[in-house]
């Protein structure tokens, strides 16, 4: 039963003091799924995901990747086994070359498609340069190859789309789809953009306060009175 | 880009082979200093320095050596043997071939080995490491001061007249503070004294006081200091704060000296030790001297060290003189067994190790015509000063 | 053995009083200053030569006037303008300062050391048990403690000390509250280096002064703030206290390797813990 | 976003922004040196940049570290002092072979260096500069103090046999022949960091510099990498010690003082650490610089002091900054 | 008189140009929304404001006096206080501590310690406890706490309701609206829109670093505002 999930999740927590960040979460994503994981500012996301992918210390719960638990792996070990991920602060490398950087990123990974990400992402005619020297719509984009190149089983994609403008984030969003099929790949996204979310997703899991606050198809949540009021605020909405 | 960098090299080229062609004048004897005109010796450095220009002075006055004026070309060594070797090479490189002015033993160490290649020739007036004239002797290197173990035997005839019996030692943790304390543990247990406590703390130790806690809670009734410059006023300064200098007896080897007397004050005063150069000795020489030297550097006397330098320079002139060459072979020849007339007497230069043979003196700081100095009260002849050279010396 | 201590104490202090200044400046302008040496030097020549006029509390009072200038100076043509560029640069550029400050003194001061006497009425010993100790000695533990205890004071119950420790956490929050952090950095280096001066002046009836003595405290003064967590200054007061006494009671009793003992502590407390005794401002 | 762009631009792996012309002059400045000894200069310019090439691979080693990892240390003393001393020692104290002491001391020494990293691999930034200090300084303490074992601060005389690799010992002690020693040591490595830091390690290096934490994210070991920078750099500073105690033939504890390791910080800055050659050329022009206001005044301490203030202020990137991209300027280029 | 104004701001970190032309004003007494999406630079108005965001070009009044340079703390001596994102509190220090930072002793009105505490009761219950090991919603009473503590003319609120319950926002809501109604000015920078629809009056709303509408938010179907802030 467990190896038709691609990601099984099971009781992540961590605790900041007193604190729960994330606070007993749970979630399963099938083979070729792509998971939109949404919530306000604060509500854990990012930590999901650092969780997720080993970040950090003092965290609780166990990550199943295609059957296999993987909690007790490193950082690296995760990417190894298949595991790959952005970040939501730009988090590349400044004095490297663009596809310097990118065929690096390719090197531990199953197979260098570097120049197909490159081309995927509209880097080829500035991969010579320095990537500190490109604009910030670059050097997100740059973050993203860097997940993306070498295909990984499972991609953790923590707001691509952010500071990009409609067009260019629905452009995206096209884009992570036809990858997605392409090359077989599980998503989960982390997304503030809803129309990104869903245009792409297949299901949405929504955080509240550390915890899920529900499951389901797009649609079913965005008429989920809990969901909106989570964000509306109860009074107010 | 390439032109610029062409031209650069064009001048530099040009000014190099200038800098070059000076040196092939031989009319003078020039003489090279490394000495440390910076650095924690910076002082001595000075002193050297001062003694060097007076005797050079002097002699041209006289119309230099056998009609050839003495030239000088000083060189910063800041006190540390590798820059020591590479600047006594520049000047050796640039003509100067007769050296001077190491302070520390390590810059004497690290040159006299070189000697020989560079066809040099070297004047020790402040270095007192054994080595020197011992396993590391040279046949162009000559000694004008007092090694270590020499000392002990100045220090034998002081101590066997003190009536203390239980001593301690503080010493410089460096080959010649150690060297001294065990010199001066073997002249104590000679003659019957006991060393209770010893200490040896490290070059630019700043607080001194665990040191003379100990010394004080050891029971000593005296205490041997071989302690130089900062080291020596810092221990001087705060072992009178403890009342170790009014309570025991205090005596030491570069110690007190006239540097150190002149920034220490009234707590120097009634120190004993070994005084390898006086400006208080009584002889006709040495009065002249210090006439002279007060006449070119008003209201000062010549200080330990500078005497000792002036005295290596007046042997070295005789040698030169007696040469009547200015090759250092011939000089480093000349100088060998030499016998000649010097501030504190006559002087001779030992064959087997370079090391000249003279006298040693003992004394106290006291006030003399209102200011205070280290005064000769004992003076030990030469024969008695320098015990025999070392065997280890293969010249 | 109690009168060891004491001694562990009184070198603790010096060290101390030098330490703080090094960690004023750290916390607001995140520079290991390496001119902090140099300072503690021209405070303690300063100090000497202002003596011969205002006797030894006057020169005392000169020196960590100038001192305190010469720190505004620094924060003023050094640090603020460099306070974007790499730490390395404004650290080095300390070191420039360190090296023209030795050479400085020695043109001014001379190469020869100078040696200052106690002033009257610390100049005598007083009995401990059976054993005579310097007044002045216990005077410079109760400097160092006065420091410590009027600095903690400030930081914990004033509304400036307050600001000084938000602003080196957080310099931009407290910004926000409106407080002008570069004033407040200007007057804190100046205090700091007022620190050095002091430090230097109160030491130059213990230690002679020498154009290198600079140098020669620096290093044990930086092995103290490393060891006590850099910016720290509780930190700073238990490393002094520790290393004073590693240092003391190692001449006692294991001559042969006391000068490498704060060394290996610092050694071994960064192994430990990488950030040394504490985090940040406690 | 499209696969237009795609058949555009061969891949080409470019790590710095070196203009040919900079390559060009590169090789002439190499060649040169090897006829110095030839052109008849005085000795004392040979001797003085013989010594400076020793300064300069000491230097090299310390940029590299930064360069390469982040790390500023203030503690290369102890690997290039500490190869010296180990040669030193060894001639002395073993009946080992003139040639394996020679070659076994930096080899000790960077088995050291790879064996300290793991302890200064836990701290960083200022932390890193003050442990890699201690480090040095107790070594220089315990060379200092042990005074059976290095003679204390008056130092030791090496003693090797008088023919060592078929040469007579006085080739590697005469400033004319043993310039070219340490120059084409000076240049081999220069080269060969230029390879490396061209090569997988050097991009991987740099990387984890940039970002350690990606670096593990994109699947990579970052501890080892960094060790082995630090063991590397080890390295060069102690074929530069190794040097030294060959061509001196006299050693002192100074070689392991931490204000050796200082300058060698500050010459590396002054040359400019983003360039492997930077701090190269930096030793060349500060010990240039000191023997040139040594001959005029005491006052070289001052000099030196102002001559750093200034180029750190003025230069950010140092003298081989300035020279690229003063390259760069006269090839009408983008200023870099 | 209006208490900030910004008149076409552009603003960078480094060479990453964010804000291309932005141009806002807050007059006495109002109550201002700015919304938009993550990422369109709101946060960064703010920055500019206390010089953490470079300006390029543009001007930047406070009480109608152009600053120049920007510098953090003449905004809070000219009666701006920032409740700035994610609360910074300051490491280290006390609740008490934290609060005692924000005052302004030269600033009269009626806020002090006690008002704050009676204000915010659990602030006097965790007063001399360290500011950072309190949940999110207590740093959020405690950031804006010591924002008040200034007595401050306009408050800037920078996504306040990030990471706290629907319960406490709208606690938070109420307290906002009864500051405004003292006569305090508010800049909400949000992007929960029940927040901005009680405590807001006029809005700006920013996209890709400039401001693109601006209005009554009372003019603004619910609808309409959604979209604006898309979550």
């Amino acid at each position: 039963m467990s190896d038709t999930y691609m990601l099984e999740a099971t009781g992540l927590t961590r605790r900041y003091g007193g604190f729960a960040a994330l606070n007993n979460v749970s979630f399963k994503l099938r083979q070729g799924e792509i998971r939109g994981l949404i919530g306000s500012n604060g509500a854990g996301k990012s930590t999901c995901m650092d969780v997720l992918t080993g970040r950090g210390r003092n965290q609780q719960g166990t990550v199943c990747l295609n059957g296999q638990d993987i909690s007790r792996l490193s950082e690296r070990e995760r990417r190894a086994v298949g595991l790959s991920r952005s970040f939501q602060k730009t988090n590349i490398f400044p004095e490297l070359g663009i596809r310097q950087q990118v065929q690096l990123a390719a090197r531990k990974a199953e197979f260098d498609n570097t120049e197909e990400v490159l081309a995927e992402l509209s880097l080829t005619a500035i991969a010579d340069r320095t990537a500190s020297d490109v604009s910030y719509g670059d050097q997100r984009r740059v973050d993203l190859a860097l997940a993306l190149v070498g295909k990984p089983k499972l991609l953790l994609l923590d707001e691509p789309a952010a500071g990009l403008t409609i067009e260019e984030s629905l452009a995206m969003a096209r884009h992570l789809r036809n990858l997605a099929e392409r090359w077989k790949l599980t998503i989960l996204l982390v997304e503030h953009d809803m129309e990104v979310i869903f245009a792409i997703c297949d299901r949405l899991t929504v955080l509240h306060l550390g915890e899920v606050l529900t499951e389901g198809l797009p649609d079913e949540v965005r008429a989920n009175p809990e969901v909106i009021r989570a964000y509306l605020g109860s009074t107010f909405a | 880009m390439r032109t610029t960098k062409l031209y650069a090299g064009v001048a530099a080229a040009a000014f190099l082979i200038a800098a070059g062609a000076s040196s092939a004048a031989d009319a003078t004897i020039k003489i090279g200093v490394a000495t440390a005109l910076t650095g924690a010796y910076g002082d001595l450095g000075q002193q050297v320095k001062r003694a060097v220009d007076f005797a050079v002075e002097e002699v041209n006055a006289k119309g230099g050596i056998d009609g050839r004026k003495v030239e000088t070309q000083y060189q910063d060594t800041q006190a540390k043997a590798d820059i020591a070797r590479q600047q006594a090479e520049k000047l050796v490189n640039d003509g100067f071939t007769i050296l001077t002015g190491s302070i520390a033993s390590g810059e004497a160490l690290g040159i006299a080995p070189m000697l020989e290649r560079w066809d040099a020739v070297m004047m020790g007036t402040v270095p007192k490491a054994d080595a020197l004239t011992g396993a590391e002797c040279s046949p162009r290197f000559f000694r004008a001061n007092i090694p270590d173990y020499a000392d002990a035997a100045t220090v034998g005839t002081w101590l066997k007249e003190q009536s203390e019996k239980k001593w301690a030692i503080m010493g410089s943790d460096t080959a010649w503070g150690r060297n001294s304390g065990a010199s001066f543990t073997k002249t104590a247990s000679g003659l019957t004294r006991d060393i209770v406590a010893e200490g040896y703390a490290g070059l630019g130790t700043n607080d001194f006081a665990p040191y003379i806690q100990k010394i004080l809670d050891s029971g000593a009734e005296g205490v041997w200091v071989a302690l130089a410059g900062r080291d020596a006023i810092n221990f001087a300064q705060q072992a009178k704060q403890f009342g170790l200098i009014d309570k025991l007896k205090v005596a030491g080897v570069s110690f007190v000296t006239d540097n150190t007397v002149k920034t220490l004050g009234d707590v120097s005063k009634g120190i004993y030790g070994i005084i390898n150069y006086s400006s208080t000795l009584d002889t006709p020489a040495n009065k002249a001297f210090v006439d002279a030297w007060a006449k070119k550097y008003p209201g000062t006397l010549p200080a330990n060290f500078e005497g000792e330098t002036y005295l290596g320079m007046q042997v070295l002139f005789a040698g030169i003189d007696k040469a009547d060459s200015t090759s250092p072979e011939d000089i480093a020849e000349a100088l060998e067994g030499i016998e000649t007339d010097t501030i504190i007497g006559k002087i001779s230069v030992r064959q087997a190790d370079h090391q000249f043979v003279r006298g040693n003196f003992f004394g106290r700081i006291e006030d003399q015509d209102g200011t205070l100095r280290p005064v000769v009260a004992t003076s030990v002849a030469a024969d008695v000063a320098m015990p025999a050279a070392d065997d280890a010396c293969k010249l | 053995m109690l009168i060891q201590i004491l001694n562990g104490l009184v070198y603790a202090g010096l060290l101390y009083i030098v330490s703080v200044g090094l960690v004023l400046i750290f916390g607001l302008r995140r520079v290991v200053n390496f001119a902090h040496g140099g300072f503690y030097m021209v405070g303690a020549y300063a100090g000497y030569t202002a003596a011969m006029v205002f006797g030894f509390w006057g020169g005392l009072i000169v020196a960590v006037l100038v001192l305190g200038l010469i720190g505004i100076l620094l924060d003023y043509v050094v640090f603020r303008p460099l306070q974007n560029a790499d730490h390395m640069v404004t650290v080095l550029v300390t070191f420039g300062i360190l090296l023209v400050f030795e050479d400085v003194v020695q043109m001014i001061w001379g190469a020869d050391t100078l040696s200052v006497l106690a002033p009257y009425p610390f100049d005598g010993t007083v009995q401990l048990g059976d054993i005579l100790f310097p007044v002045y000695r216990l005077l410079v533990i109760a400097v160092a403690i006065a420091v410590a205890l009027g600095l903690t004071l400030w930081l914990r119950f004033s509304r400036a000390g307050l600001y000084v420790r938000a602003s080196s956490v957080d310099a931009l929050t407290t910004g926000m509250q409106g407080v002008d952090t570069e004033k407040l950095s200007l007057s804190v280096v100046g205090l700091g280096t007022a620190l050095a001066g002091l430090s230097g002046v109160i030491a130059s009836p213990l230690l002679a002064l020498s154009p290198s003595m600079g140098s020669s405290i620096l290093i044990e003064s930086f092995i103290v703030v490393v060891t006590g967590g850099l910016g720290s200054f509780a930190g700073a007061f238990i490393a002094a206290l520790l290393i004073g006494q590693v240092h003391n009671l190692g001449i006692v009793y294991v001559p042969n390797v006391a000068s490498m003992l704060p060394l290996l502590l610092m050694v071994v407390v960064l192994i430990l813990k990488p950030t040394g005794f504490a985090r940040s401002y406690s | 976003m499209s696969n237009l762009s795609m058949a555009a631009a061969a891949p080409k792996v470019r790590t710095s922004t070196t203009p040919p012309v900079l390559v060009v002059v590169g090789i002439a400045v190499a060649l040169v040196g090897f006829v110095l000894p030839w052109l008849g200069l005085p000795r004392n310019i040979l001797s003085l940049l013989t010594s400076a090439s020793m300064t300069a691979i000491l230097a090299t080693g310390v940029g590299f570290l930064v360069r390469q990892a982040g790390f500023s240390s203030f503690g290369h003393a102890a690997f290039y002092g500490g190869a010296a001393y180990l040669l030193v020692l060894m001639s002395v104290y073993t009946g080992l072979s003139g040639e394996a002491v020679v070659l076994l001391a930096p080899v000790i020494a960077t088995l050291a260096a790879f064996a300290l990293s793991f302890i200064l691999l836990r701290t960083q930034g200022v932390a890193f500069s003050m442990l890699s200090l201690a480090i040095a300084q107790a070594l220089f303490e315990l060379m200092m103090r042990w005074r059976d074992l290095a003679n204390g601060e008056d130092g030791l005389r090496m003693r090797l046999p008088r023919e060592i690799f078929g040469l007579k010992l006085s080739f590697f002690q005469k400033a004319d022949t043993m310039f070219l020693v340490s120059w084409s040591a000076l240049i081999i490595i220069i080269v060969g960091l230029v390879l490396l830091s061209r090569s997988h390690f050097g991009t991987l290096t740099l990387a984890i510099k940039n970002n350690e934490e990606r670096a593990r994210f994109i699947g990579f070991r970052t501890l080892m990498p960094r060790a082995a920078i630090i063991a590397l750099s080890g390295l060069i500073a102690s074929i530069g010690g190794t040097l030294f105690a060959l061509y001196n033939g006299y050693i002192t504890p100074g070689l392991l003082h931490w204000s050796l390791s200082g300058e060698a910080l500050i010459i590396a800055i002054i040359g400019g650490t983003r360039s492997v050659w930077g701090p190269a050329l930096g030793a060349f022009l500060f010990v240039i610089l000191r023997d040139f206001a040594g001959n005029y005044t005491t006052h070289w301490q001052s000099i030196v002091g102002l001559v750093l203030i200034a180029v750190v202020i003025l230069l950010p990137s140092g003298a081989s900054g300035a020279v690229s991209s003063l390259v760069n300027r006269i090839r009408g280029g983008r200023d870099v | 008189m209006s208490l900030l104004e910004l008149q076409n701001v552009h603003a960078a970190y480094g060479s990453a140009r964010v804000l291309h032309g932005v141009s806002l004003k807050v007059e006495k007494g109002e109550r201002v929304a700015l919304i938009g999406r993550n990422g369109v630079g709101k946060t960064t108005v703010v920055n500019t404001c206390i010089g953490a965001a470079r300006l390029t070009s543009g001007k930047v009044s406070f009480m109608t006096r152009v600053q120049k340079p920007i510098r953090a703390f003449r905004a809070a001596r000219s009666g701006i206080s920032i409740v700035p994102q994610g609360r910074r509190i300051v490491p280290g220090l006390t609740v008490r501590e934290n609060l005692l930072l924000g005052s302004a002793p030269d600033r009269k009105g009626p806020w002090n310690l006690e008002a704050v505490f009676a204000m915010y009761p659990i602030l006097r219950e965790r007063a001399d406890g360290l500011g950072t090991a309190m949940s999110g919603g207590q740093q959020q009473m405690l950031a804006i706490g010591r924002a008040l503590m200034a007595n401050p003319d306009l408050l800037i609120l920078d996504e306040p309701s990030e990471g706290l319950a629907p319960v406490v926002v709208d606690e938070l809501g109420a307290s906002l609206v009864r500051l405004a109604e003292q006569g305090t000015a508010i800049l909400l920078i949000e992007q929960n829109f029940g927040l901005i629809r009680s405590v807001g009056d006029r809005y700006y709303v920013m996209a890709k670093g400039s401001v693109v509408e601006d209005g009554r938010l009372s003019a603004l179907t619910a609808e309409e505002l959604k979209r604006h802030v898309s979550v």
